[in-house]
């Protein structure tokens, strides 16, 4: 532990690269900037700006160099990562016969959290039709998920939240760079709908509805 | 019995509902109740006499949707605190729509989460990976409902009474699992028709929760044709049989 | 599952890099071929020479890019380390994720004994208002404190001092390398001693952690 005399060409681009590589969690732009400051001394404390200038130098001078790494802003941190184009030698490395996956129940209940959060179980269950006990559970151990705390409601049932590791295992910086939750609508491909479109064919929906024939749906979809 | 498979790891009952509107073509705004209720009941009839597990919540919307097909009936509609009428379907066209938005936003996470899992950080080797994701994928192409239509159609053919007797000690679905696997081990593939042809349908209600149970737990990949008649159960690729 | 084709362009310089930076064991130059043959296809195993070769490039291509990666060629391997120069802010960085690690009752308790040791139980117990006990046998276990010796009064409690282990950790020459002790007595004064001001008392370098398993690993990492 003894305090050697620091290096006086080593920039704060040199430190940023260092902790990004060395640590094994994202650092965060100003944990760069203490950590540089603290053996640099106080004076030069850089701004989070020379951090983001640094961190595209970086990238720039990976690519320019052929290599092979990349800095990730990921879950509020900086890390550093290989490029997608080496990953089947290191999957054949690794001998990873499967790619990293979660289930089809796992995956939806997480995708509810994440853009419902704070979300109850009860709330999770009403939009999948299903218990979703277990797939909470296995998203809890996962660390993907974390109790948030419980809900002011009778019960007061617990309160599901997406983790810090949730974001880094998706590559997001923070929430707001969750994809936008696409409309319904647009998914079921038709543009035109809106809330007011709907009322009125609710409304009309009526009189007709029951055992109605293939040929009035399909009329009432070409419509849409 | 306790299967370890549930039905809902595969499908939930909104699942089914949106595989009978897409089938029919129906505009999720105008769903013709009756019928989609009939095709639906159907479902949950066979899952029942099957004895799957999980399927308390598709008889939770079977009731729903029973009562949605009375309430269309009503003489008069049904109204708001504005007065405005309210269409009974309404209730799950919102939950079919809202879970839509859902089921798109865990395929686009999915694709995320696979993007990101081409980026290696360091000391990749001394984490496990297998303990981040401890599951199998299930392997099945297309739907579990595809392959209850196959079951359903191998069932009508079998040459037994209709009702389907649960003698418990016949066949357990250990065995039928070993048959399987004895039987995609001599040819990787094998169609479930070809396997309970001709045989009574306790043997084919069993042996289709073996499949299930081996797809289940990522043993065998079960495919099945569009038109639903057969579905084919293979060896899942890379995977060593454990005897 | 899929194997996707791989990209023509990624050269035996890059999967060498990228395999040196992935894994954190050291990896033959054997392996790197055959992995490289695998997934290129077996005619294209390459020579160990290639290996040499591309070490050599890349430890010149970091050195010119200005980057803090150096390939190590080892008895047991390739593996990439940090240059010597950035050792400093690594240390500095791991010593603060490990005071991040020391829970506030211990940083509290630690901070107390350091400017008034040798001191008893009944003493840390008046200034932090509570039990200290559980503290105390934590700090004992870290090797942080040391019994001293007994007090000289009534019931011959036990005196608690820091160890050479503390300075040794903390980055003191000795207990005179303590901040400013007339700030310190105001704070410890105080009886409402938060989290803030014991952060202040530690800035200059009264960081440690509790001895948990995963930063040690991270620093010892940090060191390869």
């Amino acid at each position: 532990m003894k305090q050697e005399r620091f290096d006086n060409s080593v920039t704060l681009q040199m430190v940023l690269e260092a902790l990004a590589f060395a640590t094994d969690v994202p650092v965060s732009a100003k944990e760069v900037c203490r950590v540089y400051a603290e053996v640099v001394g106080e004076a030069s404390q850089p701004s989070e700006a020379a951090i983001d200038e640094a961190f595209r130098e970086l990238n720039d001078s990976y690519e320019i160099g052929g290599h092979t790494m990349r800095i990730q802003y990921w879950a509020g941190g900086l890390r550093m990562t290989t490029t997608e184009s080496v990953a089947p030698f290191l999957e054949a490395f690794f001998r990873r016969e499967r790619r990293r996956h979660l289930t089809k129940p796992l995956m939806e209940t997480l995708a509810i959290v994440a853009y419902k959060q704070p979300a109850t179980k009860a709330e999770i269950d009403a939009v999948r039709g299903v218990d979703s006990g277990y797939a909470l559970r296995k998203l809890l151990e996962l660390n993907l998920l974390a109790i948030f705390g419980r809900a002011d409601i009778i019960g007061r049932p617990m309160l599901y939240a997406t983790t810090e590791r949730f974001l880094e295992e998706f590559g997001l910086k923070n929430l707001d760079e969750l994809p936008n939750l696409r409309q319904a609508e647009e998914l079921l491909g038709d543009a035109a709908f809106n809330e007011e479109r709907t009322r009125l064919l609710m409304a009309k929906g009526l009189d007709m509805g029951d055992g109605d024939p293939p040929s009035a749906t399909s009329e009432s979809k070409s419509k849409s | 019995m306790m299967y370890r498979v549930q039905l809902q790891d595969f499908e939930g009952p909104l699942d089914l509902l949106l595989l009978l509107i897409n089938r029919n073509e129906i505009d999720i705004f105008d769903i013709p109740i009756a019928q989609i209720t009939n095709e639906y009941l159907s479902y949950v009839e066979l899952i029942e006499a099957i004895d799957l597990d999980g399927v308390a919540e598709f008889i939770y919307f079977a009731a729903l949707l029973i009562s949605v097909k009375a309430r269309m009936l009503l003489p008069s509609p049904e109204e708001d605190e504005e007065g405005d009428p309210i269409d009974p379907r309404q209730e799950i066209v919102e939950r079919l729509l809202e879970y839509v938005q859902y089921k798109n936003a865990a395929e686009t996470l999915d694709e995320q989460f696979k993007q990101r899992s081409l980026l290696f950080t360091r000391g990749q080797a001394s984490t496990p990976v297998q303990s981040m994701m401890p599951e199998q994928d299930i392997l099945v192409k297309r739907t579990v409902f595809d392959l209850i239509d196959t079951l359903r159609d191998v069932l009508e053919n079998a040459p037994e009474e209709p009702t389907i007797s649960i003698a418990p000690q016949k066949h357990s679905i250990a065995e039928q699992c070993e048959y399987i696997r004895n039987a995609v081990f001599a040819q990787e593939q094998i169609s479930f028709s070809s396997m309970v042809m001709g045989k009574t349908r306790y043997f084919i209600v069993v042996t289709f929760l073996a499949a299930l149970e081996m797809a289940y737990s990522g043993e065998v990949f079960v495919s099945s044709a569009p038109d639903g008649e057969d579905f084919v159960i293979e060896r899942a690729a890379g995977q060593a049989f454990m005897g």
